[in-house]
């Protein structure tokens, strides 16, 4: 995966982070509802002049897209061969969906995780009267991103451990010493949070520091 | 409500179920929807961390794929995707993990992988097959008793993921961490 | 000053800590000790992360079972793993963590922030995922990011452990330079050397307590 | 023996490891350097959990890219962080989990189970879950988990650092004793002094390769 965000000091970066979520969900819904090949083509028209404006390397960003158009095209090929579609529909499919994927992609790409954060928090104040606590759920969107590559880590740790001990596949026997990594890392995770000054009592509901 | 140490799960669990999206996805030919080892993550989120926990880690991630970030199977990600045939099964998540959850803190609270197993179906199967299978009909434009017919291939696939997970929380549980009733 | 008076802590039914009573005034203190002695528990309980199980301890006045929140603020935290004290991806943004969370204005944040990373060094880091950096330059972002909300009192918890010499002289060198007041916890007893006092911890209880030219002679030599 | 011919490593497209050509025949060698010098990526290709990018690595003349598991029986692999290698709940599961993945018979495992968890001091701990043992002893269990399966190299990288002076000296004293040949990435210099061989690693090059009398200063003096 492409690191997430990729700083350049482009118009794209500036935009906040409503505006960019935003347009995505009207194209989104722009090209969804256009018919045959007309809202591929207009994503894919508004995804190159984002990825122009925003400085990025086309060439990177662009390989990213490979897995999931070969993934599209294997799950919307089979279906025309099996289903008639017809290959020229699969295209169509495969189209709109690899640009909304890339459109997608330049959103995060442009937006820091802080920004992307902040307007979830303000979004989730709307849900406050429902007891969701905007201020968690934002800070757990932030820490599960962080937390993704670091888990990449102990995968791959873990992993490398049991073939040295003899054991080249054991899926089983991956997930125990996995979660036990994951469940005692969140101990040190937990003090080190509060230690930075993030206080769960601070936003409305209560419950303080307890191990 | 959720301490300092819930907030961590949850995101750690949402990252899990994120990290799970690196496994390849096998497409099935027939239908426009893969196998993939996302719902493993379902139902470790919900045997381990419970059902409001579990719940949470699976909404988290759903939003971060709807933010765009590529966190599904094959690096796919944003509301596009999840306005596609695969939508529902990914939407229905979070109640998925909620349901395995709930069950588990009724039914499995021990190490019994049997009992753990026996929920991880319910909620990690069955619920997800009955988000999924309206939603792919709908949008793929498919009778539903063919996308239903369709959707039993990952029977196979699912029944392993569920015998996993078991085998993992039970593990998990005789290892003396049991977050559960934390 | 911290406080601490007849303090003692448990996990479950597990004794810890027993019955512990110090006045912690020295600029630099030391905390040594064997694996299970109970140092990080006791480090813990410096800044109300874990709050005793009988006793009290109390930082400048303040108690931390009662204003845990204002404590936390006097004191700062380091522990020995970067990974797990690193919340947001890149580097600039991790280091607002802790001010947002104080709510601080937005430009005072980033007067500070910018401030961090000139000053530790990582301003070429700046929009860098912190998970790509290395394990040295984590741990100093790690610190970093402690000091950047101005602590009185900071508490390192094996901060050096997973440096190479050359990153642990920094690391050292760092600390020198720190006007707050430090407790270090550590196994490395050259870098505590020219410290004002050590405390050393076997099974809970402080068997040592003297400046470090006495202090640790007398901990090598119980070790056998 | 095990011999490396122009290897190079890289992730992705970053270079760690640049070039390399040795053979390593000693029967303790150390393998030094700072943070993110490919230490651990040279570690991990001795016994194949890595294989090259280009050149190759062998062991007893079994290629590690064609032969990784029979390499892997012989070169047994100790991490850091022993909680990453503790596959199983309890200490006498997780001792017999590599016997049981050679399918080995089954009173051979309880024998030689039997026989690790005596030597080893884990007696006691049999039935415990092993993740609430100390640190020391976590270490302790991942090194007799190693050697339980009784391999002809042992590869450690950095067994020691989260270890407190009695259990380091412990390990030290363990490895000391161990007929195995042994090669030991670490950041502890002392503990290095009497072995046969020291390699220092730079940017993915071998910078310096003598016996630590010679290899350890030359080393302290290019840190500068
Ligand atoms: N969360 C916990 N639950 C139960 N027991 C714990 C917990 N944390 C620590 N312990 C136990 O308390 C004792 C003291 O632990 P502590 O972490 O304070 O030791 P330490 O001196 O910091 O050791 P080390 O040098 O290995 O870091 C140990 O026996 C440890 O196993
Ligand atoms: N899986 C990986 N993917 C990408 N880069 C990696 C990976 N593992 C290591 N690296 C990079 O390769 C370089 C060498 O890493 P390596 O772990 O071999 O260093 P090291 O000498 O063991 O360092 P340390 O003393 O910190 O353990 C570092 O820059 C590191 O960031
Ligand atoms: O990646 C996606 O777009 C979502 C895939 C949904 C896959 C469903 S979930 C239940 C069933 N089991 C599988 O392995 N795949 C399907
Ligand atoms: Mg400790
Ligand atoms: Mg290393």
């Amino acid at each position: 995966m492409l690191g997430l965000y990729l700083h350049r000091e482009s118009v794209i970066h500036r935009l906040p982070a409503g505006a960019k979520l935003g347009g995505l969900m009207l194209v989104t819904v722009i090209v969804l509802t256009l018919p045959g090949a007309w809202g591929a083509l207009a994503a894919g028209l508004v995804g190159a002049a984002v990825l122009a404006a925003a400085e990025l390397p086309a060439g990177r960003v662009l390989s990213e897209l490979r897995a999931p158009v070969v993934m599209l095209t294997l799950l919307f090929g089979f279906q025309a061969v099996l289903a008639g579609g017809g290959w020229m529909e699969t295209a169509i499919a495969v189209a709109r969906f690899a640009a909304l994927i890339l459109l997608a992609t330049l959103v995060t790409l442009t937006t820091r995780v802080m920004d992307m954060v902040d307007l979830f928090e303000r979004l989730f104040g709307l849900l406050r009267p429902l007891g969701v606590n905007p201020a968690k759920m934002a800070l757990m969107l932030a820490l599960t991103i962080r937390f993704i590559p670091l888990l990449g880590d102990q995968v791959r740790e873990v992993r490398m451990a049991q073939r040295a001990r003899g054991v080249e596949r054991n899926i089983a026997a991956l997930f125990v010493p996995l979660l036990v990594k994951i469940l005692t890392m969140a101990d040190d995770l937990t003090a080190a949070l509060e230690a930075r000054g993030y206080d769960p009592a601070d936003t409305g509901t209560k419950n303080g520091t307890q191990r | 409500m959720l301490s300092t140490r819930d907030l961590v799960l949850c995101a750690l669990f949402a990252a899990l179920l994120g990290g799970l999206g690196m496994a390849p996805p096998i497409p099935l030919g027939f239908l426009p929807v893969p196998i993939t080892a996302q719902t493993l993550g379902v139902m470790l989120a919900g045997t381990i961390l419970g059902a409001k926990r579990g719940g949470i880690a699976a909404l988290l991630f759903v939003l971060l794929v709807a933010a765009g970030l590529p966190l599904l199977a094959g690096g796919r990600g944003g509301i596009g995707v999840l306005m596609g045939p695969t939508g529902g099964f990914v939407l229905i998540w979070p109640i998925a993990a909620f349901v395995t959850g709930w069950l588990t803190e009724r039914f499995a609270t021990t190490a019994n992988p049997i009992r753990l197993f026996a929920v991880s179906v319910l909620g990690g199967i069955l619920v997800v097959y009955a988000g999924g299978i309206p939603w792919l009909s709908l949008v793929a434009g498919l009778p539903i008793e063919k996308a239903a017919f369709g959707v039993l291939a990952f029977l196979p696939g699912d029944l392993i993921k569920a015998g996993i997970a078991a085998v993992a929380a039970s593990g998990v549980r005789r290892a003396g961490i049991l977050p559960i009733h934390a | 000053m911290i406080e601490l008076r007849s303090v003692t802590h448990a996990y479950g039914d597990r004794p810890v800590l027993h019955d512990l009573s110090l006045r912690l005034a020295e600029r630099r203190i030391a905390i040594l000790g064997g694996n299970g002695s109970g140092k990080s528990t006791l480090a813990r309980m410096l800044n109300g992360l874990i709050v005793p199980t009988s006793g009290s301890v109390a930082v400048d006045g303040l108690d931390t079972r009662t204003d845990g929140r204002a404590v936390r603020r006097r004191v700062g935290f380091v522990f020995q793993n970067p990974d797990t004290q690193i919340v947001y991806p890149t580097v600039e943004e991790d280091l607002a963590f802790g001010l947002k969370a104080r709510k601080l204005p937005k430009d005072e944040i980033a007067r500070r922030v910018a401030g961090a990373l000139e000053r530790y060094g990582l301003d070429r880091y700046r929009h860098q995922p912190a998970h790509q950096m290395s394990g040295g330059e984590k741990q100093l972002l790690a610190i970093a990011g402690v000091l950047v909300l101005e602590p009185d009192y900071v508490i390192f918890d094996e901060p050096t452990t997973l440096l190479d010499l050359r990153n642990r002289r920094k690391v050292i060198e760092l600390l020198r330079g720190l006007p707050q007041t430090l407790l270090v916890v550590t196994h490395d007893l050259d870098m505590v050397k020219d410290f004002d006092r050590a405390l050393v911890l076997e099974d809970g209880r402080v068997v040592i307590d003297a400046p470090p030219v006495e202090a640790v002679p007398a901990y090598v030599e119980r070790l056998g």
